[in-house]
Order: C-alpha cells, then structure tokens, then sequence
C-alpha cells in the first residue's frame, strides 16, 4: 500500500509542476485536476470515504470555476523573463529548499512514523463515538457534534466568501457624486 | 445567457429531479454513511445549475435567482447558527445536541446531527448557486 | 448564558440576518450594525471588569475533558483574551460610528456591514479560542472578510492590492495550517492547554520545534513583520478608511502577535532562543518600518509603514520576556490600536474632504477643518512618543525593560526609531494641516458630525490611556494580561484545573 | 516517513509557484497545491496500521482498528475553506483581467514599492 501511495503522491508532484510549468492556462488546469482526483483516490486508499465524496465535487467545482474563468478571458501564460537577478534568487531558493527538506527529515525521524500514530484527543472519538452522539458515521460525529463549533466557522468561511464575491463582482463600487 | 438545444433541455429535465432526489438522500444520510450536508448540497446546487444552463436565463430571472439564493443562504445558515442557540436554551451549552438520541444507527437517530445536516445542505447548495450566478452574469465588456 | 458566547453568537447571527435586513432597507444597516458592537463593547467592558484576571472555561456542546483529555472545543477567557476583546470591540464601535458617513460613498452599505461584523466575529473567536484548528477557522472567516473589505470600492488599486493580500495571507493560512498537521502528529491533541501538557512531557523535540518553524513563519507573515511585510503598505492604504483603521489596528495583532504570544509563551514554553527571535524581528522592523516610511509621500502609505515599525515595538517589548517588558509590549498594542486607528480615520477624513493622499498636493487644512486637525495632532504625538500621550508611557517602559534587561543595543535602536518616527510626522502635520492653504482647498468642509465624534472619542483615549498606568486601573486591565504571558505554562492549569 | 516528505515537497512546489510565477492563475493554482500538500498530509498522519473507514453499520468484527476520524473532520473543514477562498481568488482575478486586460502581475503595478 506505501508503494502505491509514493506512487500517487509522486504523480501528485509530477503534475503540480505540469500545472504550473505549462504554457497554456487551459492545460495548467487540467493538470491541477490531475493533482486533484489523485487526491481523492488517496483519500479512498486511506479509509477517508468521507473526503473523497467531498473533495472529488469540490474538485470539479473549482476547475469549472478555473475554466471559466480562463474561457472568460485568456488562455495565454505570461511571458517569463530571467535577469541577472533570477540566478542569484535561484540559488537562494535552493539553499531555502534544501535547508527545509533537511530540518523536515530531521523533525519526522522523531515523530511517529506512518501508520502508528498514538490516539489522544480521539481516543474517546473512536471507543465510544456511537454511545456518546448516536451518529454511526464518526466523521459526522466529530464535525456537528464534539466540533460543531468548527463546523459553524466553516459554514460561515463559505457564506463571507460568497458575500465577498457578490461584494467585489458589484457594478459600481462608489456613488459618484 | 442563452438556453441550449431541445436535446439538451429534454435530457436536463429528466436528470434534475434524480439529481436532487439523490442530494437529498446524502444530506439525510448523513450521519449513518459517508457524505453529509455539504456533499449533498453541492449536488443540490448543480442540480440547478443545470437546469439554468439548459434553459438559459434573462436579466430578470437572474436577478431573482440571486435574491432567491441570498435569500437560502441566509435562512440556512441561520438555521444552523438557531440550532446551535437552541442548544442553551435547553440545557445550557452552546451546541448541546439536546434531541433524543433515538435508536443508534436509524434514520432518525444522532439528535441535532441530522438537523444540522440539513441546515448546511441549504447553506451549500444556495451559496454554491449564488457564485455560479453571480460570476456567469458577469460581462467583460465588449472582450470576450 | 455565558458571556464569552456573547462576542461570537451576537456579531454571526447579526451578519447571517443582515443580506436580508438590509434588502428591505438599506438605513437599517447603519442601526444594526452600530447596535451590535456597541451590545459588545459593553459585554467586554463587562467581562474585563467582572473577570479580575480570572480564567473562565467555557466547553462547547457540554464535552467536558473526559479523563482528563478535552474532546471538545472550548473558549478561555483569561485576562489577556480580556484586554484583547476590550480593545477589538472598543475600535470596532468608533469604527461603525465612523463608517456610517463615510461608506455612504460608497454602494451596497449592506454588503459593508455584513462583512464587518463577520470579521469583528472572527477577530473575537480568534482571541476566545483554546483550540488552535478552531483558531485557525476564525483566523480565515476574518481574512476572507477583510480581503472582500479592502477591495470594497473595486477600483484598480484596491483590487490589486487586495490580491497581493490574499495570496501572501493564503500563503500564511497554508503555512499555519500544515504547522497544525505536524503538530497534531506528534502531541495528538489540539487544545491548546492539553499541548502545553504533552509538551512539557516530551520536550521540545525537533518536530514540536518544525511545526514551531511553520507558525513562526505564519504568524509573522499575518503580523506583518519585516521581513514578512510586502502585502501590508499597499493593502493598508487602498481599503476604506475604517477598514484600513481596523487592518491597522487591531487585525494585524490579533491574527498575528495574540497566536504567536499564546503558542510560544503559554504552549511552548518560552525559551532564550524564541525571545532573541521575538526581540531581533522586533527592532529590525521598527528601523527598517520607520526608514521605509520617512520617505513616503503618500498620506495612508505612510500611516501602512509606521504600522510595521510600531508592532516592532510590540513585539521587542513582549520577547523581553521580563514582566515590565510584557507588560510595556502590552500597553503599546493597545496604544497603537487607539492611535493608529485614529489617523487612519483622519486621513480618511481628509480624503473624504478633498478626495486626495498626496502630502505635496495637500495643505493648510487646519483652519478649514479644525477638528480632524487637532485630533491628528493628538496622535501624531502620541505615535512619536510625547508626553503626556499614551504612545509615550509604552515606549518608556519598553526602553527602561530593555536597559533593565542589558540589552543596551536594542533599548538605543528603539529610541532611534521614536525620534525618525516624530520627525516623519512633524512632515505629515507640515504638508497636510499647517503651510499655506491652496487655492483649490478653499470650499473644503470639515466631515460630518458622527466622523468627528469618532476621532473625538479616539484623542481623548489617546490623552487619557496614560491613567492605565494608575495601580488600581492596571490590576484589572494590563496587570492581568502581563500576568498571563509571564506564568506562562500555568496556563493549562488555568484552563483545564487539576 | 518518506511519505511524509513527499506531502512536504508537494507544498514546496506550490511555494515556488507563488514565490516565481507571475500569472494571476498561475498564483491561485500554486495556492490550491499548497492546500492539497496540506490536507494530504493531514490525512495521512491520521492513518493508522490496517485501520478501517470510521464508519460503524451494526456488524463489525470485535478488535476492528478504525482510523483516526479527527483529521478527517479537520480536512472536510479545510477543504471548503479552500473552496471559498479560491472561488473569491478567481472572483478577483476576473474582475481584474475587465480593469487591466492581462493576468501579467508585473504590468497592473500601478502601485509603488
């Protein structure tokens, strides 16, 4: 099962760099949905059933509102330009990168390793989940009843995102005088 | 926004009950299998999605429809947001899941966990609808 | 019902109504909105007065821990959520106040104040949270609604510089976000107090410290420390002006400083080495703040610059880690939310009089409008540190908690940046109020009443928050919050019992 | 643990994209992988040994080991705030390519500095 998911997770990598490589707006984003059901089958190798209803919609939601976005407007990528500049960033990127990779092998040598991590806060979600909210889907358990809270904020996250949008896409932004 | 061929429009109305049907269901099922509010929310959201595509809108339809999804979006939210008062006023807590439990792993069991299920299903689906309208309305001047 | 509920479910059930309310009629909006933080302003005041420094707990849903371990989320309020929940709701009061004149400009009032009240939401279950994904939850209802917010008159400048927000703000939201996954990882809790248990158990091991690297990195970006701060001048100035007062004001320290305070010194545990981080941000952002600033020409930019160097301040004060030092930081935050606050609504005042920012086109305002003249005269000396405005009584401390603490160097750099600051601001009352009045200023009329209440109100905050000092004011305000970051690690304690 | 450093790759990658790419979508895609590197990891740091879905339907074995529901709770949340907050990115892109005409962020500087 590892094998399998280094396997997608390195597709996963594969195409984000396609994504953000490729020429043409319309085929970045094709990429990105590449990265995106890989995802969701991730999800599903992983027991989150869950995760792959909702993240195989949202994905379709967002490249439909990516393509239309482009179809709107253009397909054509920026042209990129490199200066004196872009040497010198370069290698201090590589620097950074390496520097992280190497303090994040570091940290997860020490952290449980995959597979076995201990259970705390949800111990007590996973032995008595069904006897103390009823819910036999532990998910739906820990999202509208122990973290309903959490549940509230994200429901509110979307409605401010969709005020925003009916904000900003208005006609006209001031009364002229 | 124009509507589409005869085909399509026939093709859309028989799939639109079936799509909704189905919403309805993941949003009620909720807390027995996976899937839940927002899930089937979004379902519910493409069901008209569709339907508008299909059929193609005029200025006035559009505007009612954006009212009408402010209108669910507002009125699901505060659902869910009276769900959760409602809980202090009946044992003190805020979000106390103070229904009746029921019979584990039934339909109507899990107390406010369904309920809430279903305030989030109209939240989701009437937001998702309202950016869909909201960004097709949208004319970029003369460019496109 | 508990108090703490208040902050959250009053401001969420007002803007979840508000789409509605508004549609029916659009003056209602002003009344809603003014309505609901001034309903908050007096709970705070309420709680800070009851409270005395106490913590209470308040479990969600009624999961109380369940063999010691918490299962729920629960809110804590202690006397630093106290001073911070004082300071958000009294800005967001004068704000409303402000903004009803103002954002008459300006369409859709009901859109406005939706998306204030959601981020006011935000801001305050940010600062009421014990668990940190719940935090982070907040954390994006109030930069969502404060992207939406800066871009609210969709013009060219605000849109853009709204996008540069949202990108480096969603950069740090991912940065904070994948610092919750390690962390999750390794202790398996998210209560706040919890983690401080499993910390204190299992050291600071390099993955607690990896996952500290990444809110570090988050958090600063949001505090828009240097060098973390390329999304802050040009989003600062293009919002509204009660917008760009509360950004300034009050959001940029509780999405940033309050997270990075809370994590490092009550679940960390603070240590020599996050302190000489704390402490070297702080003083390279005031130098640097206050150079970038001197040579602005643009009113708000100018304002967005001396932000920078003023959390600076905060932050050096707080990494000292001695109690005069936290308590110095403490009082500067609060300072700088009033008084920053304050010239953002004068500059607004002056835009919404002449519709310009540029200081060499404007001049010789302060006949015409006397009052946006007096009070900014009021914050320009209390940013640049003259006695006897409150700006002066913090950097005092900070400096004397720096001399105290031997750090010399950092105690000289801070009074370097209070004299560039004044000098940066004796120009802005140079080319703005005094000079010669222009020709084209001759029919400018000082801005109506409610807006002139509103920066009333702030200057006299301004003169009198020195008395926060006086013993018995200090033990139910500052003393408790100073209290809180210096016990540090008692805090699970607090919170949890036992 | 090497998947682990291969979810962290996968932000960095969307780290480059925000840190280099100039284009307005090229930016809003960099941030989506910086989500996805996200919940991916969240996901697979709540996975346990031959654990199960935490989903119960009346007849399980005694002893069954479920996986850890709590991050999966958490990402579902993570995932709609990521779709709120790209359908606001995109909402912005477009109304800025109506003002400017070009996704080119070095040619809308109309701001200084």
């Amino acid at each position: 099962m590892v094998t399998a998911l280094i396997l997608l997770i390195v597709l996963m990598i594969l195409g984000a760099i396609a994504a953000l490589e490729s020429k043409d707006l319309l085929s970045g984003i094709i990429s990105l949905g590449i990265i995106g059901f890989a995802l969701t089958v991730i999800f599903l190798i992983l027991q989150a059933p869950d995760l792959a209803i909702v993240q195989i919609i949202v994905e379709t939601m967002t490249l439909v509102i990516l393509i239309a976005a482009v179809m709107k407007t253009t397909k054509a990528d920026t042209v990129e330009t490199f200066g004196k500049h872009s040497i010198f960033l370069g290698l201090v990127g590589l620097v950074f990168v390496f520097v992280f990779i190497w303090t994040a092998v570091k940290a997860f040598q020490q952290m449980p390793g995959f597979g076995s991590m201990p259970l705390r806060m949800a111990s007590e979600y996973v032995n008595n989940g069904l006897a103390l909210t009823g819910a036999g889907n532990l998910v739906a358990a820990v999202i509208l009843d122990f973290r309903a809270y959490d549940t509230l904020g994200e429901a509110t996250v979307l409605f401010t995102s969709v005020v925003g949008i009916t904000a900003v896409l208005r006609k006209l932004g001031r009364n002229r005088v | 926004m124009k509507g589409m061929s005869v085909i399509v429009k026939q093709i859309s109305r028989l799939m639109y009950p079936s799509i909704l049907v189905l919403g309805v269901y993941i949003i009620l099922h909720g807390h027995l299998t996976p899937g839940g509010g927002f899930a089937g929310g979004v379902l519910i959201a493409g069901a008209f999605t569709l339907l508008v595509l299909a059929y193609g809108a005029d200025e006035v339809t559009t505007a009612r429809g954006k009212w009408r999804a402010t209108l669910g979006e507002s009125i699901g939210i505060f659902l869910f947001w009276f769900i959760a008062v409602l809980g202090i006023v009946q044992g003190g807590y805020f979000f106390l899941n103070m229904v009746n439990h029921g019979e584990p792993l039934q339909l109507f069991s899990a107390g406010i966990i369904p309920l809430c299920n279903i305030a989030i299903g109209i939240e989701v689906s009437a937001a998702l609808f309202a950016i869909f309208i909201t960004m097709s309305v949208l004319k970029l001047g003369d460019k496109v | 019902m508990s108090l703490l509920l208040y902050f959250i479910i009053v401001p969420l059930g007002g803007a979840f109504l508000l789409p509605i309310i508004s549609r029916l009629r659009e003056s209602l909006s002003d009344w809603v909105g003014n309505a609901i933080t001034a309903l908050l302003l007096y709970c705070s005041v309420y709680g800070v007065i009851t409270a005395s420094g106490k913590t209470v707990t308040y479990f969600v849903g009624g999961w109380r821990p369940i063999a010691d371990i918490p299962v729920g989320i629960n809110l804590v309020m202690d006397g630093l959520s106290g001073l911070m929940l004082l300071i958000v709701n009294i800005v967001a009061l004068l704000v409303t106040l402000y903004s009803v004149n103002y954002m008459a400009r300006y369409t859709d009032k009901g859109k406005y104040y939706t998306l204030f009240l959601l981020m006011v939401a935000g801001l305050n279950g940010v600062i009421l949270s014990g668990d940190l994904f719940n935090l982070f939850v907040f954390l994006e209802i109030t930069a969502i609604a404060s992207y939406a917010l800066v871009a609210f008159g969709i013009e060219d400048e605000e849109l853009e510089a709204s996008f540069k927000y949202q990108v480096l703000g969603g950069t740090a939201s991912a940065l904070i976000l994948l610092g919750i996954a390690v962390f999750y990882q390794t202790t398996g809790t998210l209560n706040l107090a919890d983690a401080s248990r499993v910390i204190a158990g299992i050291g600071h091991t390099p993955t607690v410290l990896f996952a500290g690297v990444l809110f570090m990195a988050g958090f600063c970006l949001k505090a828009a420390l240097i060098p973390f701060h390329a999304w802050l001048p040009d989003a600062h100035p293009a919002a509204p002006a009660p917008i760009s007062a509360m950004l300034s004001g009050v959001v940029i320290k509780v999405l940033g400083v309050y997270p990075l305070c809370r994590l490092f010194f009550n679940v960390y545990g603070i240590t020599p080495l996050i302190q000489d981080i704390f402490m070297v941000l702080g003083v390279v952002s005031i130098i640097l703040g206050v150079f970038l600033a001197l040579s602005q020409w643009d009113f708000k930019r100018l304002l967005a610059y001396h932000s920078i160097s003023q959390i600076g301040y905060v932050v050096l004060g707080i990494g000292l880690g001695t109690p005069l030092g936290i308590l110095g930081g403490l009082f500067h935050l609060i300072n700088h939310s009033v008084f920053k606050s304050l010239l953002f609504l004068n500059a607004g005042s002056v835009v919404y009089a002449t519709d310009t920012r540029e200081l060499k086109e404007l001049g010789g305002l302060q006949r015409k409008m006397p009052v946006t003249g007096a009070t900014s005269q009021v914050a320009s000396f209390s940013i640049a540190g003259l006695p006897p405005f409150n700006g002066f009584w913090s950097k005092l401390i900070i400096i004397v908690a720096c001399v105290q603490a031997g750090q010399m160097l950092f105690a000289v750099l801070a009074v370097i940046g209070s004299i560039l600051t004044l000098l940066s601001f004796l120009k802005v009352q140079r080319y703005v109020f005094f000079d010669a009045l222009k020709e084209k200023w001759k029919n400018v009329r000082e801005v109506p009443f409610l807006m002139c209440v509103s920066m009333i109100v702030f200057a006299l905050l301004c003169i009198g928050m020195g008395l926060l000092l006086l013993p018995q004011i200090s033990a139910v305000t500052l003393k408790p919050a100073a209290d809180v970051l210096y016990t540090g690690l008692e805090y699970a304690t607090k919170v949890l019992g036992g | 643990m090497i998947v682990f450093i291969l979810a962290v790759l996968l932000f960095l990658v969307g780290l480059y994209g925000i840190l280099v790419k100039r284009n307005i979508i090229k930016l809003a895609i960099g941030l989506i992988i910086m989500e996805y590197a996200v919940n991916l990891f969240f996901v697979l740091a709540g996975y346990r040994e031959g654990g199960t879905a935490p989903i119960l339907d009346g007849d399980l074995a005694p002893g069954t080991v479920f996986v850890d529901p709590l991050p999966q709770a958490l990402v579902l949340t993570a995932i709609v705030i990521g779709l709120g907050t790209t359908a606001l990115l995109v909402s912005f892109a477009v109304k800025i390519y109506e003002k400017y005409d070009t996704f080119d962020i070095r040619k809308i500087r109309k701001l200084h500095g």
